[in-house]
């Protein structure tokens, strides 16, 4: 395969947001935003043809002749060399996860871009101002997105994790004259920030220890019945050998170190993919425009951390410790986000923690992966959901994206009864609930329905915890389509136009992605996915039994959400007055921004730095102050004798005269 | 003499001078500025091209175009020079934020005398990073450093009289160890009956500085640097001096001078002295590191742009002397970078806050906002300056950042399995939480200066940069966008410098 | 031997030297001050005259006691109101200087008479002659003085300058 | 009887005693420059003693004398000049009074 396309891909958006970031204000907005959009459509029919070529050529470079799907690299160019080993290189990496990226990217990257240039102008059609702006933040964002998939090392991957980070950093901040917008991107950035400080511990140790960034080198595991599976050439000394060796030896509290790397590694992703304790920017991050929030913030940034765990997979599956790790963070975080999304207000907050709840999900199913079971079923699943996620929640996004921009508010409180109004908006988010809720047919049935298997193999606490979590999800989604959908619709005010479904630049792209949800289950994802490469049925490891318990769930959650929310009645408010405490708790997300506020205000801010900064003032500069005030005092203590007065001297002098001469005197004597 | 192409670096700044004094009037003098920190850009290009050059047909020595002639023959004293891609990267950093500079003060009040000022200490700094003759290196060093007296003194800001004398007494402080330190290695220069030397080279050669002597002037030496290169507790000259400083001098100041600091230490102290290097360098290493993380959270609290950005100078000029006690071939390479790349990013900060506080009056955070909907083509630098600063890839500040990592935590684990402690390894990881502090008051700055609405509507009617201002950011961004974008070509280019014998005895490979 | 004539001189310009030296510095008027001090010079320049030194006597009286007193008594007349008496010292002061006078000569008296054996008599000397002198001023080998010379004349025209700038009516 | 070195040595020292304890008491500048010249020349004084006593065939002592008394002359007036200039300006010749210039 000829490096060009690859190179285009890449190319192409950083050319528009060079372009469009220099020239974009010299054009007018329409103009900036066509090209964005042409420019992104480019990039997804150039993916698509990688993929299709990828998966379906049946080239021996992609696929071995026992039908092995092969990592292959296009290209990989030196960037920054340490030693002669350490290379930092940007290359492109193709392999079953990259290729699917790619698809998730750029089709969900080019609903967005399409979907903006109806969403960011008012209804008069004037064009939102920095509308180029956000156009090349776009295209810079999935210049960033599409370099961190293809990555084919560690530390590449590393550069592209922070270009996204700043990417969502911009696109959060969108709204910059808003304080709430402001501060929301700072949070965002500072928190990922500390996370990927343990990413880059991880990648250090690791690094250390393997001495190379490569994935290739890093995830060929080449012990004996392994190396089949890896066709690694067990004669040449290799990377990850050295870990084997080296790390039997160092332990480092209690864990060998490589368990460390991949903690610290987890921890990036943790902030990336916003884990708990991590997570706390997810939800304030909807301050940015809601197409942004619908591509970085439930779609694709935020998987960055579920593809960093499939990424390294290998490596996770040789230390049980950090799989079981990524498990229990994985498990909580999809509990607790699921909780909170019962009890939000705001409808772009609910799919925040809806998402949360749902790379959980992806978390889960890779930590509960196991070759033995059913060859890895979990990897498979959860880059599965990882795909149909990214389609429904990108939906579901879109969609509250033009309820917002028909209403002009975030509160369900201000919406319901939409149906009647927009019908394109209410079918299209009602199939992104039943995707969601894990109805049969929709695409979230299937993936959802996979994880539960993998997870019923590992352990059977595991399995109960998760179908609950997956019924909370079906209740909570079902609740906020009621409220948005129905109960009895608010009085227009006299000369407001009622609110109506939007240009066909926002309805296509829901259109599309309705369609892709409703059929997307039907892939065949093993035969293109799997955690070493083999192609498997997927129909073989499909569970009718656990399938069957997981919808009956589902259609029982959305039984109560029905009971309770389809009209207006007091049922939820009897059943918050019942549990107050925990009503407050959900609502409050469980305090935990209260949490982060008075570490940093109080204990950072005002414990750390404030004390540093005084002591900095006070004492180190102080103490050089008094060095300079006590060579003054000193002068002027002896700046008398330094009198004037002649006479003072000739004393002075003839004291010591005297004093010389009685001493010679006496001596002489 | 004329025939070595470095002794220009000294030449052309001297007949600026000799030019300026002539000018009859501003636009003389601003052409004489450009034109003559074009050439010295033009200059530090050609000897870069011709030093790789060189190297490419196989050269291997640790020096090219070494010269030298004797002007004080009873204490050998000669003015030497050379350079290899360390002080190469120097040459063209100085040259770049000279001509960067010459735009920043484009209307600053007396500009004769100013030029005079500004180009003398520039001629110091291109004399000091040409020289390896001790002496030489030492007297150009001080003629960067007096200029500085009267730039801020005179032409500074707020409290600038206690600023100008605090920074000139510290720094001055500094020099008398340096002094010492010098003459010291003047005098165990040469191996007993040997004739005695300040050449650095022959120094390295002869490397017969004693071990006993080494563990004196080592310290001596490195403190003596460490005062300029802001050292913690050494560095509470930085605040004040950058906050009164001009625009121009904050530029050269912190881009430039502070360099002085972490190039000396390197190639005095560490080159001549490589033993006491690797015994006594967990002192400084505790310094260092205090001072990486110890800046960062200063910067986190203060309200005035200049301060915030001096405290962001302690802590990243502390991570270069940081990356340089580390004795390893990648951390000090990163260090180099990081020199290369704070220079330019700070200049570019420092020059951003004298466009903006010479538009607003004021440096205080909490008395303005919302610049970005006034001054957006600042606004966008400054953004750009601090993603920089904190780290963003594509930027210089993350592949310096990155370089230094990587190499000090292989330092750090190197010294750690070898059951060395784990002094190297804890401190790396506290260097890296700066990453991070960093970001908190990048930000912070960013979000209360150019975002939000705007807090004083005075402020509307500020127009944004003018031409020779555009330029002089415009310059800097791209400078750093290139170190950013291909850094591999710095990195080799400095790491030859590391490949001699010389580096054998640190253990470095 | 010397003639009694000469001890006869001796004693006398003894005696003025020291009566006069304490007169010059006790005397509460300065303008008496000023006339012990020429006698002082006088007396000094017998001394050189005594000693075989005529042109140093000669130049003793011409500039010391012809040019420098004269000096002093303009300046005296200039800076004080005639008739007036310095003010009295305290008695403190006097006594503690009286002290420290007396100790010095105590000190240097002791060290010259415990050597005082080292110098016999005068002597012998021939007659100097202008021309020697004239020579070893301006002469440039061992002990001939040019140099001196000429710095002291670049001294006086400094002094004549700087005399003239410090005193001139602004 | 012989006059011996020490004979012309004596009243040399006394007179410059004498100068010593004028320029300790006395407050008047222009009594302070008198006490001056009796120590300078009891100095010279001794220069000449000395040449005369020791190394009569030479010349260094009288040529130091000649040139102190072309020194002194010097100095003198410009000493002199400087005070008549105070004078004018404070109308004092007081050394104690005369501090404005101190520091």
């Amino acid at each position: 395969m000829s490096a060009t396309i690859p190179v285009l891909i890449l190319a192409i958006p950083l050319f528009m947001f060079i372009f469009l970031g220099l020239a974009g204000k010299k054009m007018s907005h329409l103009l900036a935003g066509i090209l964005g959009t042409l420019g992104m459509g480019t990039v997804l029919v150039l993916a698509y043809y990688t993929a299709f070529h990828y998966f379906f050529s049946g080239d021996p470079a992609f696929i071995s002749e026992a039908g092995e799907r092969l990592q292959y690299i296009v290209f990989n160019q030196t960037w920054l060399q340490f030693t002669d080993r350490l290379v930092i290189s940007l290359g492109f990496f193709l392999d079953p996860i990259s290729a699917m990226m790619l698809v998730v990217i750029t089709t969900i990257s080019f609903m967005v871009h399409l979907y903006s240039l109806g969403y960011m102008r008012d209804h008069h059609g004037v064009f939102e101002k920095g509308f180029q702006r956000f156009y090349a933040f776009l295209s810079l964002f999935s210049f960033s997105m599409l370099g961190l998939v293809v990555a084919t090392n560690i530390f590449q991957m590393y550069i592209f994790w922070e270009l996204v980070g700043a990417s969502s950093y911009l696109l959060i901040g969108f709204y910059y004259t808003k304080n709430s917008a402001v501060s929301a991107s700072k949070k965002a950035f500072i928190v990922t920030r500390f996370a990927d400080l343990g990413f880059l511990i991880g990648i250090l140790v690791l690094s250390f220890y393997t001495g190379t960034f490569d994935f290739t080198s890093l995830t060929s595991v080449p012990v004996e019945g392994m190396a089949n599976v890896y066709h690694v050439d067990l004669s040449t000394p290799n990377a990850v050998l050295g870990v084997f060796q080296s790390s039997a030896a160092p332990m480092f509290m209690g864990a060998s170190v490589l368990t460390w790397a991949l903690v610290l590694i987890f921890m990036g992703g943790m902030g990336k993919s916003a884990m708990m304790p991590l997570h706390i920017w997810l939800p304030d991050a909807m301050e940015g425009p809601t197409p942004v929030s619908a591509l970085i913030h439930a779609a694709t940034m935020v998987v960055a951390g579920v593809y960093l765990v499939a990424r390294l997979f290998p490596l996770y599956l040789m230390e049980e410790t950090s799989l079981v790790i990524v498990t229990v963070v994985g498990a909580i975080t999809a509990f607790y986000a699921a909780m909170v999304a019962c009890a939000q207000i705001d409808i772009k907050r609910v799919l925040a923690f809806s998402t949360i709840s749902q790379i959980a999900f992806m978390m889960v199913s890779l930590g509960v992966a196991r070759p033995e079971f059913h060859e890895g079923l979990g990897y498979m699943a959860s880059m599965f959901h990882l795909f149909t996620h990214a389609m429904f929640k990108a939906l579901l996004f879109l969609g509250a994206g033009a309820l917002i921009h028909a209403i002009g508010s975030n509160d369900y409180t201000a919406m319901h009864g939409l149906r009647k109004y927009m019908p394109v908006t209410h079918w299209t988010f009602l199939i992104g609930c039943l995707a969601i809720a894990g109805i049969i047919p929709f695409s979230g049935f299937f993936s959802k329905d996979e994880i539960l298997s993998a997870c019923g193999n590992y352990s059977p606490l595991v399995y109960v915890w998760m179908s609950m979590v997956a019924g909370l999800t079906a209740f909570y989604m079902f609740r906020l389509y009621y409220l948005i959908f129905w109960w009895k619709e608010h009085k227009i005010p006299e000369g407001h136009h009622a609110p109506h479904d939007q240009a066909w630049t926002m309805s296509l792209p829901l259109i599309i992605l309705a369609l892709i949800s409703c059929v997307a289950g039907f892939i065949p994802f093993g035969k293109f996915v799997s955690w070493n490469g083999e192609p498997y049925d997927f129909m073989a490891h499909f569970d009718w039994g656990v399938a069957s318990i997981s919808l009956l769930v589902a259609v029982l959650a959305i039984i109560l959400a029905t009971v309770m929310y389809r009209k207006e009645n007091s049922l939820p408010e009897k059943f918050k007055n019942a549990l107050p405490a925990l009503w407050d708790w959900c609502h409050h997300r469980f305090y935990w921004d209260e949490l982060y506020m008075f570490i940093t205000h109080k204990i950072i801010f005002n414990g750390i730095c404030r004390p540093l900064a005084w002591f900095d003032r006070h004492i180190i500069d102080g103490t050089m102050d008094s060095f300079a005030i006590l060579t003054n005092k000193a002068s002027e203590l002896i700046r008398p004798l330094q009198s004037g007065q002649v006479q003072m001297y000739v004393w002075i002098y003839i004291i010591g005269a005297l004093l010389l001469g009685g001493v010679t005197v006496l001596c002489l004597i | 003499m004329f025939t070595n192409i470095l002794i220009y670096f000294v030449v052309i700044p001297l007949v600026m001078l000799g030019l300026l004094a002539l000018c009859r009037d501003v636009k003389q003098i601003r052409a004489v500025a450009v034109v003559g920190s074009l050439g010295l850009i033009g200059l530090s290009v050609y000897v870069l091209l011709e030093y790789l050059g060189i190297r490419a047909a196989g050269n291997e020595d640790p020096m090219l175009f070494v010269d030298s002639w004797s002007w004080f023959a009873p204490l050998n004293i000669h003015l030497a020079v050379g350079v290899d891609g360390i002080s190469i990267a120097m040459l063209l950093l100085s040259s770049i934020i000279v001509f960067a500079g010459s735009f920043a003060s484009w209307t600053i009040a007396q500009p004769k005398e100013f030029f005079l000022w500004l180009i003398l200490l520039s001629t110091g700094v291109f004399g000091f990073f040409i020289s390896i003759d001790l002496f030489t290196m030492f007297m150009f060093y001080e003629v960067a450093l007096i200029p500085m007296y009267l730039l801020i003194g005179v032409w500074g800001s707020g409290n600038k009289n206690y600023s100008a004398m605090k920074l000139t007494l510290m720094l001055m402080g500094g020099s008398a160890f340096l002094m010492l330190g010098l003459i010291g290695i003047y005098y165990h220069s040469a191996p007993e009956g040997a004739p005695l030397t300040w050449n650095l080279l022959e120094i390295v050669d002869n490397a017969a500085i004693s071990h006993g002597w080494q563990s004196f002037l080592f310290p001596m030496t490195f403190v003596g640097f460490g005062v300029l290169g802001a050292m913690f507790p050494f560095h509470t000259w930085s605040p004040d001096g950058h906050a009164s400083a001009p625009t121009a001098v904050s530029m050269l100041h912190a881009g430039v001078l502070m360099k002085l600091g972490g190039y000396g230490c390197f190639r005095v102290a560490i080159y001549t002295m490589p033993q006491a290097a690797h015994e006594l360098s967990w002192i400084f290493l505790i310094l260092t590191g205090i001072s990486v993380v110890y800046g960062a959270f200063c910067a986190c609290v203060k309200t005035d742009l200049k301060y915030i950005n001096a405290y962001s100078s302690v802590s990243h000029c502390g991570l270069v002397l940081f990356a340089i006690l580390m004795l390893n071939e990648t951390a000090m390479t990163g260090a180099i970078m990081q020199m290369l790349s704070h220079g330019l990013m700070t200049a570019l900060f420092f020059a951003l806050i004298g466009m903006i506080y010479g538009r607003t009056h004021t440096r205080e955070i909490t008395q303005m906002g919302g610049m970005m909907q006034i001054l957006p083509y600042l606004s966008v630098c400054y953004v750009i300056a601090g993603m920089a600063s904190l780290g963003l890839p594509g930027l210089s500040g993350f592949v310096a950042e990155m370089t230094i990592f990587v190499g000090s935590f292989k330092a750090g684990m190197a010294d750690y399995l070898a059951g060395d402690g784990s002094l190297r390894l804890v401190f790396t990881i506290i260097a890296c939480c700066s990453i991070v502090i960093t970001a908190v008051y990048i930000l912070r700055v960013v979000g209360k200066l150019l975002f939000g609405p705007v807090y004083d509507n005075h402020h509307r009617s500020l127009t944004d940069a003018t031409w020779w201002e555009r330029l002089s950011t415009a310059t800097l961004i791209v400078c750093v966008a290139c170190i950013g974008c291909f850094p591999n070509f710095f990195n080799n280019l400095i790491n030859f410098t590391f490949k001699p014998a010389i580096f054998s005895v640190l253990g470095i490979n | 031997m010397e003639s009694v004539g000469s001890i006869i001189l001796y004693t006398i310009v003894c005696l003025a030297i020291v009566i006069f030296s304490v007169l010059a510095v006790t005397t509460r008027k300065i303008l008496r001050a000023a006339t012990y001090l020429l006698f002082t010079l006088f007396a000094a320049a017998v001394v050189y005259f005594m000693l075989d030194y005529q042109f140093l006597g000669a130049v003793q009286i011409a500039v010391y006691a012809g040019g420098i007193v004269v000096l002093f008594v303009f300046a005296i007349l200039l800076t004080s109101h005639p008739g007036s008496n310095s003010e009295r010292l305290a008695s403190k002061r006097r006594v503690l200087g009286l002290i420290a006078s007396i100790l010095m000569l105590g000190v240097c008296g002791y060290s010259l008479l415990s050597r005082c054996n080292l110098f016999a008599g005068k002597p012998e000397m021939e007659a100097l002659d202008m021309q020697t002198v004239g020579t070893a001023m301006m002469g440039t080998g061992a002990g001939q003085y040019l140099l001196p010379f000429e710095a002291v004349s670049v001294l006086l025209l400094a002094c004549i300058i700087g005399g003239i700038v410090v005193a001139r009516k602004r | 009887m012989e006059i011996k070195a020490i004979y012309y040595l004596i009243p040399s020292l006394i007179m410059f005693c004498c100068g010593l304890y004028g320029f300790l008491t006395r407050r008047n500048m222009i009594a302070m420059l008198i006490s001056l010249e009796l120590m300078l020349n009891a100095v010279d004084m001794n220069f000449v003693i000395f040449n005369r006593f020791l190394f009569p065939e030479q010349l260094e002592g009288m040529m130091f004398t000649l040139f102190a008394i072309a020194i002194a002359a010097a100095e003198t007036a410009v000493a002199i000049a400087i005070i008549i200039n105070v004078y004018r300006s404070v109308n004092q010749v007081d050394v104690r009074t005369l501090n404005q210039m101190k520091f």
